[in-house]
């Protein structure tokens, strides 16, 4: 048996729990393909962020599933798969017409970025000396934030807030302004599953079955049914 | 989703979220009263112990106190929970028995008691410590023992004193037991982030949870009060 | 059965200080069944303080005590001071040695009845009916039955005070300390209590008695104690006490009494 | 035990550490002095004065502090950019900070804890004692600086030590309106390196200074007068 | 200047109850300067309450009040109940009014030095310094100088009772009102009382005396009431009250004076 450790706070479109209840999205119909493919069966562990490192070393749960970044400083801790999926970064601001994600674009602006993010990491090397940062828990708090007028932009995955912009909220104040220049060496590799250091092989397996799951077009299938593209990346 | 009206998104069933608030609300009752009582029991023998016992209990208990309520609800609960459970299998592996599942609930009881009890140490010591001591006093010239001095008279005397703090504290507890989302309990908070999340109705959501906030705590103040002023029969006003 | 104890109350040589100040230097005292000893003197002189010696409110630094023939147990701390060895045996002498408090102490959370039962019933372990029945007597007695559902906040100074000797007599002791039982009083409350202080010495009684009424200590005891400065200075029967005392003293301090 | 990060973060820390203490001097020494009249309304006043000292308390102890956060930073405050002008002027950088806005409701909602304490301190002083004070021709003003609070305060002191640094641990809360206190810069390394216990501990050895220091000056007070026992 | 008023203190026919248990049924008194009244009767026969009322701790239900010549302005309410029109007379008057109460109230956070100085430097706002000598002179003259720093927890009680009158007399005030003064006092310092109080009088300042001690009343009074469940029964010259009373009740009550 293979327990998968989702955080508990809602990140549609990929992991949310809807009103009975149950886990929903994209990551989670992913990880019933992957589990499918190990023939394994599988279950969840509901798990705040913070409790999410401390329960997987704990053997509350096996592998982290909630779309964590694979980063450098997080690969001291623990161990990642291969990554499953990987969006683009994009800014959203409010309507005014003046699309555009370049550093010259956002000039005396202020950007709402969540903590922590590869898209902080992503600031900081271009948009630094332009804007001002302004730093979120969440992504729901800059929405709110960016709606109220106290920041220009949102910067962030596209995925997350794409969905923002389909909300009434969203398609109400905000518009997209683009996706922000590729940069692999800071925006990463994607995401993957995070493992303890010493499953070498659930790590194999899981490799092997994220592979499986792409080859065999499930992986499109999934896709299809909540984005209008290939989430892979690259 | 479907777009749902206000009412049908706060419906007890789904895809309403009215139920999912009512569950999380109750397991917030759940182990806030849980971690109240534990933390009421440490807090009277907390007190006790800071006003009866040696130099060496005052300065453990001061220890306490100071410590468990410095140190952030957070790491205690991720301590003594992951850590603390890992530690207890490890050496239970050591003496060859087989590992034990901590239960989350009790651990989050436990650990929020502890952590109401050094609140409440002090709010009981402040209390005890404001009874005349003549009528502790007398208490003692009757023969009464400890037990039976503390139970008939310091107890009903210094409630009048402890009750505004006690109240605060059941007050705080209900609203601090959104931590113990850390290990997996879907509270009233965690509850209020999900479907507002879910549905992007932030706005509507979190005034729903005020309100379940809200009707909980004024029961309990209602409670209170009634407590209150039993407690002070024979108290005449300021003025 | 063994044999009756001589005395119903011997201490000796009893010293207690606070901080530096040593209020008791020295006293010691005995008193007979059925006896009813006065304690006189200065403000500031002991006298409470000697008082809640007896009964181990205060921990005197030093001393012997005996009640009913049963010597208290001390031991001594690092610092020399005594402490009682079994707290226990200290509670037991307790129930039988009630107190009078010169600042009444009622329980302010309990009506009078209430406070006069509290320890019959949950120390002696008597049954409500009972106590109930024996504390409205009392309480009748010294002219509060009709005050019996108030609470202690809402009497006047000396309705509290007959509540706390009602209170007191209500635990039937075989010892009584009263710290000034009469400070409330008016001169017929006075008679009032004299004549049951006078009861009770018939039915065998001791009584310690605290007092500034001169009179009062005159018509009522045995047996008269002069404290000054934490000592004994003059001690006797009251016609020796007031009539021709030894001590310069003394005889200044009962002046106001003899002319 | 990880503690290379701290040479990279220290001055995200001391800004962090810097921002709690600011937030919880404020709140404290504002919303003491709030729940003075909070406190007092409820004891002694005209009836509807009484009634709404009653209702804020209720109010502010009955919702969580996170609520009334963001009902003022999210509610309140994204109505001022509608404010004409506002947006532009000199005022709307303050305005716009979170910092303003926890600051404020955190003043509010401690005032409503402190008031209640205090209520329950005032009715406990002996009332022979405020007598005499009047009787001495104390106008009530005097009374309560002189006699009525010290008495109270003074045996409350473990409630309200107690209090302030519940205040203190309800500090993280303001990084959800982007302020970044030692718990949110805290949560940032945790975040960048997911080290478990290490950013939390340097938070607690903070906390547990502060507290240290709350503890013995309020100690020190509570020991001015000797209580005989 | 304008005319002296003849009486330093007058009350008409004041009423008062508590509940349905009415305490006060009309009692009249007037004091001139320099008079010095005592209130004796028995336990509850609202001699407390009447002091109380008299500086307005108390709102009496009915009656009106002169000090120094000027009336205090009162308002029926709903219920009929007079309550002062305006407080910051009855604060300004009170002034001039110092109480002792039966049971001392000293103010426990503040030492007996801070406690008698408190009311001098904060209502009339002298200065520290001298607030502070004319405080140590009045509690050497009580015999308590040497506790001036000692907290009221921390006393005996005639300790207690002398450190609440040294604060009345640093008031300095014109009508001193005396809640049984001396009831913890031993006799010395009852007749040390007794001189500052005849002190006060010849300095011209007029005192109403509660007291139980039928002598010290005698002795000290120019004027006596004999309160009897809410009523002046008998009242006149010391000689009158204690020597012939016409009442029987008052009669029977000071019959253990006289004999
Ligand atoms: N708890 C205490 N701590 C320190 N000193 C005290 C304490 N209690 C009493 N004293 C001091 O001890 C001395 C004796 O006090 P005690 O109460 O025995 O006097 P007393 O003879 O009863 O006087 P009174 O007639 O005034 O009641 C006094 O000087 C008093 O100030
Ligand atoms: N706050 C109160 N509430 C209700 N009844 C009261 C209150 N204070 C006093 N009484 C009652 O009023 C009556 C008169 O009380 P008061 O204190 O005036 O008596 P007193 O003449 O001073 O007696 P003492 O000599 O015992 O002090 C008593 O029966 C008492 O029980
Ligand atoms: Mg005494
Ligand atoms: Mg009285």
């Amino acid at each position: 048996e293979v327990r998968f450790g989702i955080m508990n706070e809602p990140y549609p479109p990929f992991f949310t729990k809807d009103a009975s209840g149950k886990w929903v999205g994209w990551e989670i119909e992913l990880m019933d393909a992957v589990c499918a493919e190990m023939q394994e069966t599988c279950s969840t562990v509901d798990m705040s962020w913070d409790g999410l490192i401390p329960a997987l070393e704990a053997k509350k749960f096996d592998v982290i599933w909630s779309s964590m970044s694979i980063t450098e400083d997080r690969q001291k801790i623990i161990d990642f798969t291969d990554k499953y999926y990987k969006t683009p970064s994009k800014l959203i601001g409010y309507k005014d017409g003046n699309i555009g994600a370049g550093p010259d674009d956002v000039a005396g602006k202020i950007i709402g970025i969540q903590v922590s993010t590869i898209q902080s990491n992503y600031y900081a090397k271009y948009f630094k000396d332009k804007a001002d940062e302004q730093t979120y828990a969440t992504l729901d708090e800059a929405f709110q934030d960016l709606a109220a007028g106290r920041i220009d932009y949102v910067f962030g995955d596209s995925m997350a807030l794409e969905e923002f912009l389909k909300s009434d909220f969203g398609s109400g104040c905000c518009e997209d302004k683009g996706n922000v220049k590729d940069d692999p060496a800071i925006l990463g590799e994607g995401v993957g599953g995070g493992l303890r250091k010493d499953d070498t092989e659930l790590k194999e397996k899981l490799n092997k079955a994220i592979a499986a799951v792409r080859a065999s077009g499930k992986y499109k299938e999934i896709t299809d049914k909540y984005f209008s593209f290939d989430v892979y990346g690259d | 989703m479907a777009n749902l009206s206000y009412l049908e998104l706060l419906a007890p069933y789904p895809p309403g979220w009215g139920g999912v608030l009512l569950a999380g609300a109750a397991s917030t009752l759940a182990i806030s009263f849980g971690a109240y009582l534990t933390g009421m029991a440490l807090g009277l023998m907390g007190a006790w112990g800071k006003l009866k016992g040696g130099r060496i209990s005052a300065l453990l208990l001061d220890g306490y106190t100071t410590g468990i309520r410095a140190i952030p609800e957070l790491i205690l609960i991720i301590g003594l929970y992951y850590a603390g459970t890992d530690g207890l299998n490890r050496l239970l592996a050591g003496l060859g028995l087989p590992p034990v599942e901590v239960n989350g609930f009790i651990a989050a009881v436990a650990v929020l008691g502890i952590v109401q009890g050094a609140y409440m140490t002090e709010v009981f010591r402040g209390a005890i410590l404001a009874v005349p001591t003549g009528q502790i006093e007398a208490a003692a010239a009757f023969g009464m023992r400890p037990s039976l001095r503390f139970r008939r008279v310091i107890l009903p005397a210094m409630i009048p004193n402890a009750l505004p703090g006690l109240a605060n504290l059941w007050m705080s507890v209900t609203k601090d037991s959104a931590l113990i989302a850390v290990l997996g309990y879907q509270e009233l908070a965690l509850a209020t982030r999900i479907a507002a999340g879910n549905t992007k109705h932030y706005f509507l959501f979190f005034l729903a949870a005020a309100a379940i906030y809200l009707v909980i705590s004024l029961l309990s103040t209602r409670l209170f009060n009634l407590l209150e002023r039993r407690a002070r029969r024979g108290q005449p006003l300021p003025h | 059965m063994t044999q009756e104890p001589a005395f119903a109350l011997e201490v000796e040589d009893v010293h207690k200080s606070y901080g530096n100040n040593e209020v008791l230097k020295g006293i010691s005292m005995s008193a007979r069944k059925g006896d009813v000893i006065s304690l006189i003197g200065s403000s500031g002189a002991g006298k409470s303080t000697f008082l809640r010696c007896l009964n181990f409110l205060e921990q005197p630094d030093r001393g012997r005590f005996i009640v009913n023939g049963e010597e208290v147990a001390l031991k001594a701390d690092k610092q020399g001071r005594l402490h009682p060895e079994n707290w226990r045996q200290i509670e037991r002498l307790r129930t039988g040695l009630s107190m009078v408090f010169q600042s009444f102490n009622l329980w302010a959370h309990m009506t009078v009845l209430q406070n006069v039962i509290e320890a019959p019933m949950h120390v002696l372990g008597q049954n409500r009916r009972e106590a109930t029945e024996r504390a409205e007597a009392l309480l009748a007695k010294v002219g509060l039955f009709d005050k019996r559902d108030a609470y202690p906040a809402f009497l006047s100074g000396g309705q509290q005070q007959r509540a706390a000797i009602a209170r007191a007599l209500c635990m039937e002791p075989s010892v009584m300390l009263f710290d000034e039982p009469t400070s409330a009083l008016d001169p017929e409350l006075v008679g009032e209590v004299l004549k049951v202080i006078r009861d009770l010495a018939e039915e065998g009684r001791t009584m310690i008695l605290v007092t500034h009424e001169m009179s009062f200590a005159r018509d009522v005891s045995d047996h008269v104690m002069f404290l000054h400065q934490g000592r004994v200075e003059e001690e006797g029967t009251p016609e020796k006490v007031f009539g021709s005392p030894d001590s310069a003293r003394c005889r200044d301090f009962t002046a106001n009494l003899r002319n | 035990m990880d503690f290379s990060w701290i040479a990279q973060y220290a001055p995200l820390l001391l800004s962090g550490a810097w921002q709690t203490v600011a937030l919880l001097v404020i709140s404290v020494v504002c919303g003491f002095t709030l729940a003075i009249g909070l406190a007092l309304a409820q004891v002694s006043s005209p009836r509807w004065l009484k009634l709404l000292a009653r209702g804020y308390c209720g109010f502010f102890r009955g919702t969580p502090l996170l609520i009334q956060l963001w009902l003022l930073y999210y509610g309140v405050g994204s109505l001022l950019p509608m404010v004409p002008g506002l947006r532009g002027s000199f005022l709307w950088p303050v305005l716009r900070e979170g910092f303003f806005f926890a600051a404020v409701s955190f003043t509010l909602n401690h005032a409503a804890y402190q008031a209640e304490i205090l209520r329950g301190a005032l009715l406990s002083v002996p009332k022979g004692e405020l007598e005499a004070g009047r009787a001495f021709g104390m106008t009530p003003a005097l009374l309560l600086r002189r006699i009525w609070l010290p008495r109270a305060i003074r045996t409350a002191l473990p409630s309200i030590t107690g209090e302030i640094v519940l205040q203190l641990k309800s500090t993280p809360l303001a990084f959800t309106v982007t302020v970044m206190d030692l718990y949110a810069v805290a949560y940032k390394v945790r975040q960048d390196t997911l080290l478990v216990y290490e950013p939390l501990l340097v938070v607690t050895v903070f906390y547990v200074c502060l507290t240290l220091i709350l503890t013995r000056v309020f100690r020190h007070i509570e020991h001015q007068v000797p209580i005989r026992r």
